[in-house]
């Protein structure tokens, strides 16, 4: 009796030490992208609760460990804990994560500083990666967050960014901001 | 005019709209533009009292210094509207921008503290290889001679002195591909069932070496004396229902084995 | 909600590189041996049928895939091997070759970020290996550059390797450089 789809991609990605994308699934097990991803859907859910934590990202999945594991694992590695970012860093980080895909110009207009040097110590750490050049005057480089940031920080996906709803909520309300709408005018 | 400066740390505030957002919000002022006139002195104050180790960063606050300058001479000349130059962000948007920012800020950061690592795997998977595969690890091809052996033994006593028949090694593997077609498996014991002579058992024994040297069988045990287990090394083929083999399938089957 | 006592064992089975016994299980969970043996065989029932499989070898437990899906595994192997190394993984092949026989906190101390995912890379393809445990609290492992590593590189052996002196008195300063102060903003 052969092994249902889930099956594969649960051996699948149990196996991999890299992200595997929907078509690289679909490739290699044979089946139609939209099953890959129906059955994936599915292995989410089931993992709920559940010690493994399956990563998602622009159609890409990574399985990891819970972060609430986070701690005996650890004691089983004998490796310590992570260190903190600075302000400046997670400053930095949240503009890119928030924002994606950001530009250098971008994450200094919004913080209002030159921001090169964390933005160094963040692509170092590979907490981001720099991505496609945007097609606007100077061709600048556009910056997301990678697997790595989701592994950092215990997220399955960027869905699960802490008040994004609200952010993206905000930000289209922010573009308007000329009209001065309901949301316009906010006090401190 | 408000009294002493705030105790502006630079550990505690990553660039000059940071510090502007911090005044403003202490004296409960909304951001426009007249509040950041209201404390262009005290961002001033702090600009002076900055260390000046960090060229780059002080450059950002002069900038930020310079625009609320920019902004007071044009209001003091009654020109508000020409506040900033028109082709960047003005001042006010931007710190609105930053204030927005700020807020989603606070839950990242208070997440920075409560969130936790989600840990790859630390080496590749045992690759399944290495998997349990059922006894036959255990055993070398000397172990079917033995094997072999005892059954030679058992037969000997109870062979009866007949006249000796010719027996081709194509027989058997004929005999041992149909069987593993039909059943994907079959004993040793099974397959000598009706054969009468040592001859023929080792004439048997022979074949099974055979399907083990293409890799078209493997042979299992479970103990030293028990029987010898040939298995398909080809699960598909032996999923087929018996009756749905037809004679000249087998016979196809059987060339491609051997 | 702290997770289930199985779902703290899948993680800690998923994230190991080698069978943890109950006894060591029981240690970091901090919980009786008699659980732990219980909440395994639980496992053990829910994983069947399933992609990933618990394997219990001479009294120690060990994740390993399903062998039906060995031999998608391998095409996802054959692919990986053949892309080109990252500069991530290159600068940790760089750190175990420099500093061998070097532990995972020693590749992260020196490099300043978790390198679990280039490790991975590199035992995959052979260039590293895991050798004995180190008689440090945790007892982590220890990886050296494999003789395939001599081979990617042209090497004759590590004393061929380049400039080590210098070499080793960088990599020690970037390991400080990248220690991002409190204030944070410094710009390049």
């Amino acid at each position: 009796m052969p092994l249902p789809l889930t099956a594969l991609l649960e051996g699948l990605l149990f196996v991999s030490e890299r992200p595997l994308t929907i078509q690289e699934l679909a490739q290699i097990t044979r089946e139609p992208a939209r099953s890959v991803a129906a059955a994936l859907e599915e292995l989410k859910a089931a993992w709920l609760g559940k010690g493994i934590l399956l990563q998602e990202q622009a159609g890409a999945y990574l399985l990891v460990s819970h972060p609430e594991v986070a701690p005996y694992v650890r004691t089983l590695l004998g490796v310590s804990r992570k260190e903190r970012l600075s302000r400046a860093a997670l400053e930095t980080l949240a503009v890119i994560a928030y924002y994606q895909p950001a530009t250098r110009a971008d994450i200094e207009r919004v913080r209002g500083v030159n921001s090169d040097h964390t933005l160094a110590v963040l692509l170092n750490r590979e907490l981001v990666a720099a991505g496609e050049r945007r097609l606007t005057p100077g061709r600048p480089i556009e910056y997301r967050t990678t697997f790595e940031f989701l592994k950092y920080f215990g997220l399955a996906s960027l869905e699960g960014l802490p008040e994004r709803e609200r952010f993206l909520a905000e930000l289209a309300g922010s573009s308007q901001e000329e009209s001065d709408g309901p949301a316009g005018e906010k006090t401190a | 005019m408000s009294a002493p400066l705030p105790a502006v740390r630079l550990d505690v505030f990553a660039g000059p709209l940071d510090v502007l957002l911090r005044l403003i919000q202490e004296q409960k002022l909304d951001i426009t533009d007249l509040s950041l006139m209201a404390v262009t002195k005290q961002f001033l104050d702090h600009v002076r009292g900055m260390e000046k180790q960090d060229g780059p960063l002080l450059a950002a606050f002069l900038r930020v210094a310079a625009q609320l300058m920019h902004g007071k001479s044009q209001a003091l000349l009654h020109e508000p509207q020409d506040f900033l130059d028109e082709t960047e962000e003005s001042l006010e948007e931007q710190l609105r921008g930053y204030e927005r920012f700020k807020q989603i800020m606070t839950a990242v950061a208070a997440w920075q503290e409560d969130c936790d690592v989600a840990y790859q795997r630390m080496a590749p998977a045992p690759l399944p290889v290495a998997l349990p595969q059922p006894d036959l690890v255990n055993y070398a091809p000397d172990d079917l001679v033995s094997a072999l052996a005892a059954v030679l033994e058992e037969r000997e006593e109870d062979l009866p002195a007949v006249a000796r028949r010719t027996v081709h090694i194509e027989t058997y593997l004929d005999r041992i591909g149909t069987l593993l077609l039909l059943q994907g498996q079959t004993g040793f014991r099974e397959l000598i069932e009706p054969v009468q002579s040592l001859e023929e058992i080792v004439v048997a024994f022979l074949a099974v070496l055979e399907f083990l040297r293409s890799r078209k069988a493997q042979v299992r045990q479970t103990g030293l004396y028990a029987d010898i287990l040939i298995l398909s090394m080809d699960a598909e083929r032996a999923a087929i229902p018996r009756d749905e083999v037809a004679a000249g399938n087998i016979r196809d089957a059987v060339a491609e084995v051997r």
